[in-house]
């Protein structure tokens, strides 16, 4: 079993970075808004930037420790990190980028290469130089180089950013595949709500450079916990509330007074609901509020309706998305109720 | 044809100061220094710049028209050329002063060398370019002991300048060097003299000649206090300086 | 020591900052504007122009200093042009000076800067352009900010030679105290005449001056490099 | 009405561009894969790459002409490109970033500045250099700066692919605000389906330096007309086939025979399903296949399976997406049988 | 002509090249290691070491000439050492001309290396680490192709400024023909004797041989950058 270890703080400017974590799992997700410090607490892991203080442990490896005084090279980690950015070398081939992280001999080199080549989609492009590349092909490139390094652990940072969506679902796999077989951790960081859900066991949610939740990532989708994890679990329907009573409270932003299964705890500060979740109703019952139709969205599958309370001009708009299928015109059937079933309600923490 | 040149000046000194230019050979740079400032104490209108210089680009500056009043070179050569070329007044060229040629070693060094003669039995030399004075001079020493031959099968060290000569054995660079007598004394610190070349070795003497340079629509003024100058530089209480510092009055 | 500081004259130090500060400045412009041309030429053309802006550097000094005096001098067609149309006169003269602490130093200028302009990422001028962004103001302030290492580097190199010019000013301008001599003159001539102690002074105040100047080109210039950079 | 016309040609090494288009439309869409050559059309307009021959007009304002031998400069082309690498200029902070392409007086400036600073996130980062901002962060400055100059056309590459998806939808939300006051054109390059779907209303889809479809979004989502326009769309599920009469044919991948609601004429060599469209049957009915289960993937709202013929393995997996409402565990009732609906069937020209 | 070269010695054609050549290889080297050195160091030492890298610029040849005398004379310490208990004799020999023209053309090297050096984005240096590429390997492989329009840029110079160099190399290691006149002093020689026509011979050799081997180096350095820059 993999251990890694981190608990470190950083400055950087305003900037103040105070992560503490444990992962013992084969895939780590890392969701955060942007600028919350995903990307700096991968920099420290490879070792790119040397926190103020901390430890950075990897399978009982010491990488970091500000008290032993012990900071290992990047070269000496064995990490492979996938920059935001690419980070090609400008004067090297694709060939050449690729190669350039492996140890072993010459005949294991060209074999490796071609093997990430092919694996990568890259084709004949071997003999070109990054700045000949499409956006696209530069990540497939940095992709295939950390690959070909055979690292103890695999940090990717965005790493389909550029990819069309068909080419996604293909190296989604074939990445799914390669992962299996590594006997070693992984981190992941990415906006994609799927490619977290598809790719991490566990999840750990950032915030204004601290960790907010950490947990199993179902665990986590279902009930965020607290505010921002909601929000980057993709939660559309955020409201503040007042606590009624235990199992009752007012969504103050949306002005309806909501029966919940949960038990509202004194933490308890906001409430939130998956538009998904929403349902529609014909008329008044139980957690249902009647609603204004503002404007709505449409996807390629499903549409996403805005409403508002029609009681209270001043209250926060509210997603519902539901599926295509059940709609051929999308305006016809607009619903005048939306329900706010109980069992959906997420009692959220700030 | 309006001046600039005089204009800068004219703003920047008083109305009445004369400025002469004076080329001389770097060798005479500190005898004429102390010769400017007696000069000034007696004519303080007289605004003295000197161009200090190797004899040879001295000369060709001239020759391509620098502003020039009065010629003070190392070589009768060079003030002959010009004058061939009649860039000097005619009558006004005074062979001033003579030097000595002599052979150095670094001091306190053992050499075999005794004198010109014994020359060859050093290791290397230090010697001035063809043509430069000093080199032509030393050549020309050689040429009259008839080993010539022998000494420029030597190993030798060509210095463009009397400098670099007195630098070569002075830094024990070189075994022997030739220079003039008053460069030999100038470092009689580090250096000390084997010999002196007698007279009777040398073809011509040494002569620093000291000329007016023929200028164009010249102005009576500079001219006269240049032709004053060099009446100075004849004088003894010039030449007394002159022999301060080894030079020897033709 | 205190003797000998009364009996000198000053006017070298002042000569020499006067000529290195003009020069560079001349320099300055100068090299950058050449880089720039030659940035936008053909690679043929690039060869040639390339080979011609180093060559001051590869004549010894001297040489150089003859050329010019050849071109300038009251005797050949473009000093008497100069001379007499426009009452622009080099020989012996403080411009002198300046032209000939510029030509030597101009290689350094010129080659320092179209190093840097070449490592710039084409993208971020093609950005600016796209802004609608005038060409002189991409290049004053996209490409020369970018490339501030290698122009500081250039103008430090080009000060630096053209305040210990020796060569080329004495063939052309003379030397000629307080008109024309820099101290790099002065050091030659006081050798030369073998007062050494006099010639150490020279040398340690043009040290003095040196760095200084390095110093306050140094500080200049970080304000405009993003952050101090330093490999670890 | 604002037109825009392109017609060029041009040769970068290997990779040959052949396009040509018009545009009226507000918004149009590019989709394509990876290295198709969308960010070089783009170049091509800004005016960055010089085609080799063909014609490119904005509003009647020729940007160029091999013919006639114009090539505006970049500068007098007013084009606002969104770069995919951001392009940001390293030495200047962000509040000059955003003010290099204003034009007017300073108090305009800082108005317009600032606005863009508030639209986009930005605030407490004004003094900041590109390298001490986030991935995210950079691409938002990217869009300030583009917006804040005012172009009489917008074209953006890839605008949201660094962004979080809580800030993407708030993004989104300004974008089409901005867009709608916006009296250009704009163009947008995306590998996100959604968002091609909600800011576009004409679509144009590439293939390898060349437009292989182009229409409106809708219609080309629901009818792709070509295979790799039924890729980029989205379609997981595309197989050769063999045409057996004018209504039915012969999935030779899937070996499924199908009957079709519209004709199958002489050009169509595919057909296609999206992976949604798929039913699922308990026993064997027209257009069914009898599938064996090969494993699953989730994601949030998500279930995707992956299917296979149950009589010949030699055939193509199948992909079935379906909301995951309906299920409390997922392993849970395994369809035996799947439906290709003959509505649904996509009929593609390669 | 003709009979001008028949009593041409070419050997200073020889000593130059074998000078300008040695004294390139040495001055890259040697200029690349301290300009690396200097990046790795604190703000305070890189302002010091900076500016004593660049003083041998600010010198006129000559002083630096006569400084490396005063260090290697067989009449001072280290001289004597390296003379008496090595047989390393710098003084007019061959050897020395290439000190004397490492020493004056060293800062070149240095400084256009540096300023390339600190236009590299250091993120591609990161991500070198982090695939476990050895520092030397990183160093030559990376850093250096990036740094490859400074690092060319530096070696021209520094070979003109070896090849043109007068004052110093006259000063450490003479003027001998055949043992160490080199070309720049041999037309300074020639210059200073009134022979304008040998001169010039040896002038236009220098020229020539400066345009071949900067074409060369142009060559060989546009293999490592990527796409020849040309800006429009
Ligand atoms: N050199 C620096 N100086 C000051 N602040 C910095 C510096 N580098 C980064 N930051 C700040 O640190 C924060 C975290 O940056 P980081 O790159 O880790 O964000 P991120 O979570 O990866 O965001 P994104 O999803 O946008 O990439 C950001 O707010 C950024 O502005
Ligand atoms: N300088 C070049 N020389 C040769 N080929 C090039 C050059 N620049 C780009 N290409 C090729 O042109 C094709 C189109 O590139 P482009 O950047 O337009 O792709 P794209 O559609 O934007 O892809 P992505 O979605 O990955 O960004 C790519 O296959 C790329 O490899
Ligand atoms: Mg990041
Ligand atoms: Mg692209």
């Amino acid at each position: 079993m993999i251990v890694l270890e981190v608990d470190i703080k950083k400055k950087m400017g305003s900037f103040n970075l105070k992560v503490s974590f444990q992962s013992t799992c084969k895939c780590m997700g890392i969701l955060g808004a942007s600028g919350s410090g995903k990307s700096m607490i991968l920099k420290c892991i490879a070792g790119i930037v040397e926190p103020d203080e901390g430890r950075i442990v990897l399978n009982g490896e010491v990488f970091f420790d500000s008290n032993d005084k012990i900071n290992k090279s990047p070269q000496n980690r064995k990490v492979g990190y996938l920059f935001q950015n690419y980070a090609l070398f400008p004067t090297m081939t694709v060939l050449e980028n690729i190669k350039t992280g492996i140890k072993g001999n010459k005949e294991y080199k060209r074999e490796l290469v071609k093997e990430q080549v092919r694996l990568f989609h890259l084709e004949g492009l071997e003999k070109r130089y990054p700045e000949q590349l499409s956006g696209g092909q530069q990540q497939r490139v940095a992709l295939a180089r950390i690959m070909a390094y055979r690292p103890q652990i695999i940090m990717l940072d965005e790493p389909f950013s550029a990819i069309d969506s068909f080419l996604k679902d293909i190296l989604h796999k074939e990445l799914l595949e390669i992962l299996k077989n590594f006997n070693g951790n992984s981190i992941l960081v990415s906006h994609s709500r799927d490619e977290v859900f598809k790719f991490c066991n566990s999840l750990t949610i950032m915030d204004e450079g601290r960790i907010t939740v950490c947990g199993r990532t179902k665990d986590l989708f279902n009930n965020p916990l607290r505010v921002n994890a909601a929000k980057v679990t993709g939660c559309k329907n955020i409201s503040k509330i007042r606590k009624v009573n235990n199992y009752e409270l007012e969504a103050l932003e949306w002005g309806v007074l909501l029966k919940t299964n949960q038990v509202i705890t004194e933490k308890i500060t906001h409430v939130g609901i998956r538009a998904r979740h929403l349902l529609t109703v014909d008329q008044k019952k139980e957690n249902t509020m009647k609603v204004d139709f503002l404007h709505y969205a449409e996807s390629p599958f499903d549409v996403q309706y805005m409403f508002r309370n029609s009681m209270n001009d001043l209250t926060k708009e509210i997603w519902w998305i539901t599926s295509k299928k059940q709609f051929h015109t999308i305006l016809q059937d607009i619903p005048k109720y939306i329900q706010f079933p109980a069992e959906r309600l997420m009692l959220l923490e700030s | 044809k309006p001046d600039t040149e005089q204009t800068i000046e004219d703003k920047s000194n008083n109305n009445d100061m004369t400025d002469l230019n004076i080329f001389i050979g770097a060798g005479l740079k500190n005898s004429m220094e102390e010769i400017k400032l007696l000069y000034n104490k007696k004519n303080p209108a007289v605004n003295i710049l000197f161009n200090a210089d190797s004899s040879g680009k001295l000369q060709l500056q001239i020759e391509e028209g620098a502003e020039c009043d009065l010629f003070f070179p190392a070589s009768i050569d060079k003030m002959q050329a010009l004058e061939e070329k009649g860039l000097i007044k005619n009558d006004s060229v005074i062979n001033l002063l003579t030097n000595k040629v002599v052979l150095i070693k670094p001091k306190g060094e053992k050499t075999a060398v005794t004198g010109f003669e014994t020359i060859t039995k050093a290791k290397n030399i230090a010697l001035a370019g063809e043509e430069v004075p000093i080199g032509e001079y030393s050549r020309e020493i050689f040429k009259n002991l008839g080993i010539f031959d022998d000494v420029m099968h030597m190993e030798i060290n060509q210095g463009a300048n009397v400098t670099e000569v007195l630098t070569s054995v002075s830094e024990k660079s070189n075994e022997i060097g030739v220079v003039y007598a008053t460069d030999a004394k100038i470092a009689s610190k580090s250096v000390e003299i084997i010999a002196t070349a007698s007279e009777g070795l040398l073809d011509n003497p040494i002569i620093y000649p000291v000329g007016l340079v023929k200028k164009e629509n010249a102005d009576v003024k500079k001219t006269e206090a240049a032709k004053d100058f060099l009446q100075f530089l004849v004088s003894d209480e010039a030449v007394e300086i002159f022999e301060d510092f080894g030079f020897i009055k033709k | 020591m205190d003797e000998m500081l009364k009996t000198i004259d000053f006017s070298p130090l002042i000569i020499s900052l006067k000529t290195g500060i003009v020069s560079t400045i001349i320099g300055f412009f100068l090299g950058i504007y050449a880089a720039y041309s030659v940035m936008k030429v053909s690679k043929r053309m690039k060869w040639v122009l390339d080979s011609i802006f180093t060559l001051p550097l590869v004549l010894p000094p001297t040489v150089s200093g003859f050329l010019l005096l050849m071109l300038f001098s009251l005797k050949r067609p473009l000093g008497k042009l100069l001379y007499f149309n426009f009452n622009i006169k080099f020989v012996q003269t403080w411009p002198g000076c300046v032209i000939a602490a510029c030509v030597i130093a101009f290689p350094l200028m010129y080659r320092n800067t179209r190093a840097a302009f070449e490592q710039i990422d084409l993208t971020i001028i093609y950005a600016a352009r796209t802004l609608g962004m005038p060409d002189f103001k991409i290049f004053w302030k996209v490409i020369m900010p970018m490339a501030a290492p290698g122009i500081l580097s250039g103008t430090i190199l080009t000060f630096a030679r053209s305040i210990g010019e020796y060569g080329a000013t004495s063939m052309l301008a003379g030397n000629i105290l307080g008109k024309t001599q820099t101290i790099a003159l002065a050091i030659a001539l006081e050798s030369a005449s073998g007062r050494y102690n006099k010639a150490g002074f020279w040398v340690i105040l043009i040290l003095i001056v040196s760095f200084i100047i390095i110093t306050v080109l140094n500080k200049v210039s970080s304000r405009y490099s993003v952050v101090g950079k330093r490999w670890r």
